[in-house]
């Protein structure tokens, strides 16, 4: 068996030489070149590669060798030190690892067998499989890396949304389909105005149109405004009346909208196109 | 006959951005009525009307995989992203190469996964590419033990911000096994002429 | 000082139009790094230029109690309210996932769900799950970018048949999010063949 061939001389410092691993019953006594690594690091270093695949591909990349040419007997004494160097330091290796320097091994083997005179071309070089899948596996490494700089949704790119319009939306249809649900309000509103009735202030001359202006005015940016906030409950009842009357007649003229957002749920009152209006009432 | 064509572009638009998902054409005809339902060419011209009007805006209309989306301009992103206190973990290499793998190999068993990989592939990444949506199960081998075959769906174009699978980055670089096949059969022949294993032409990249 | 006006504004517009649950002015703010960051009366001036900016468009930006939103205008709703009518669109996995985390560890924010799942959890998820009203924002963590605490609603319990959160599959398994979901799944099925449409119009009376 050879012995490890790759790393000449050069060892770190800190490896000490002493047996470290054997492969292939030869002692190893110095780390290859590629295995200058802080023990510690090795763990890591072992999850940066996907499988056997990824990690013969670094040790041929590393040298700037050819797939399609590798020195099998150098790349194969590298990994198998590699893999040894794991045992020692009791890192879990997967199987894979471990069928993968079999194969190796075999591959090593036939090639230093004498060629048996060959019959035709067709025969294989022992190498021809393993560079195919390595070669096949580097296409899609690449590939991986490619997909990874494509923008993706959550960390390149995020989604705009908008909330959903309030679900139920009526002008007529309220008028129609819940006048119940309106007059509930407004019974509601009314009573709580006959409490406060103990202080009328005397009506003084609430005009319709007046309060039509109030009500709008109330609604002057786009923004949702409570049914029952558009009562002034001070007012009494006269006043709660006529605000309520002069509700009705924006929405007959479609200058309000109201919104519920399901049926028991709060009514909110709207402006239905502030230019519109703002126009009319100018 | 249909509906105002301003009236038809806000409801795309408004539709659009509601929509959780993107939506297609298809989809945004469903929401009208039958006597109101504007054609596919009415829908599209909304979409590149609606696109135009946002050229200024910091959210863009774009097409995906499964249909059209607004979403925010990458020139934001740095800011925008902060929204999500921490960054999203990166993709494993384990999981972009096997989302590869099925991308461009389509549909593919696990088995064959693992051939190309060499490894196993672990069930916690295809429950992750299920469960995201990126992958579905496309149908089964008719093999003994009837292998799922897994393919990519419109959900993983959408997140890749692709409109369909010719928008994968491609894998010519790469040479097709093929012609591998013959450089390899060649360079063999001439190396063992040679007798000398080491040193060819390196012609990757 | 600062950024530029209308960079801001555009942060401002991404962020808002981004983010699952309204962005409050503080929450805006926080995602500008020290050096840059708006001054309260500078967002509140994006967001006013903004609202005029999209005064003739079909979304609206508005303010709500937790903060500003986009929402489709009301004008649209007819046509856009039905992308939620029919297809009571199948839970994923990653929905059922994200559920019965909320359920159990409510209130969480998004990066608390995203740790346990270990996967990041889309935008579309949770605003899935806030337009079923199945969890709604329940406060705020008073930590950088104030992300959002997720807690379940009443609506929840009723769709899946709970008259509480006590009556949940009890969490044996902590860390078994599979069982739980399908319990979950069971629970919906169950409540499903009992009757009533989840949500969709009620008639009055």
């Amino acid at each position: 068996m050879a012995s490890l061939s790759a790393p000449e001389a050069e060892v770190a410092p800190e490896i000490i030489a002493e047996v470290i691993a054997r492969v292939y019953g030869e002692a190893v006594t110095e780390l290859p070149e590629d295995l200058y690594i802080p023990p510690d690091a090795l763990a890591v270093v072992l999850e940066a590669f996907e499988g056997p695949l990824d990690l013969l591909l670094y040790l041929i990349r590393k040298q700037n060798l050819d797939i399609l040419d590798i020195p099998i007997s150098r790349i194969t004494d590298q990994y198998l030190a590699y893999i040894d160097l794991m045992q020692v330091l009791h890192i879990d290796l997967a199987a894979e690892y471990l069928l993968m320097a079999a194969l190796l091994a075999e591959i090593k083997s036939r090639m230093l067998l004498p060629k048996p005179v060959q019959t035709g071309d067709e025969e294989d070089d022992p190498r021809a499989e393993l560079v195919r899948r390595l070669q096949e596996y580097e296409r899609f490494k690449k590939a991986a890396e490619d997909l990874d700089t494509l923008p993706q949704e959550g960390r390149d790119i995020f989604p705009a949304l908008a909330d959903a319009p309030l679900k139920i939306v009526v002008s007529e249809e309220l008028m129609i389909g819940d006048l119940p649900g309106l007059l509930d309000a407004m019974r509601d509103i009314l009573r709580r105005a006959e409490l406060r009735q103990s202080h009328v202030i005397g009506s003084e001359g609430l005009t319709l149109e007046q309060r039509l202006r109030e009500v709008l005015e109330r609604l002057q940016d786009d923004s949702l405004v409570m049914f029952h906030e558009l009562f002034f409950l001070q007012e009494g009842r006269m006043g709660v009346v006529v605000t309520f009357m002069a509700i009705l007649e924006l929405l007959k003229q479609k200058m309000i909208t109201l919104v519920q957002e399901s049926v028991f749920a709060q009514i909110y009152v709207r402006r239905m196109d502030p230019q519109s209006a703002e126009a009319a009432w100018a | 006959m249909g509906l105002d064509r301003k009236l038809v572009r806000g409801i795309v638009e408004g539709a659009i951005f509601a929509s959780p998902v993107p939506m297609s054409v298809e989809g945004l005809q469903q929401l009208f009525v039958d006597g109101e339902k504007p054609s596919r060419q009415e829908v599209l011209r909304a979409i590149g009307e609606l696109q135009t009007a946002y050229a200024e805006r910091a959210v863009e209309l774009i097409e995906v995989g499964s249909g059209f989306r607004f979403q925010v301009r990458a020139l934001y992103a740095p800011w925008v992203g902060k929204l999500w206190e921490e960054k999203p973990q990166r993709l494993s290499r384990a999981l972009l190469e096997t989302l590869a793998i099925i991308a461009y190999r389509q549909p593919v068993t696990r088995a064959e996964i693992e051939s190309i990989r060499g490894v196993v592939v672990s069930t916690q990444i295809i429950r992750t590419l299920l469960d995201r949506e990126w992958i579905a199960v496309a149908g089964h081998r008719e093999v003994p033990g009837r292998p799922a075959l897994l393919a990519t769906t419109r959900q993983f174009l959408d997140a890749f911000s692709l409109k369909n699978l010719a928008e994968l980055p491609p894998l010519a670089a790469l040479r097709d096994i093929d012609s591998i096949t013959r450089d390899l059969e060649q360079h063999l022949a001439a190396a063992k002429q040679k007798e000398l294993p080491i040193e060819g032409p390196v012609s990757n990249e």
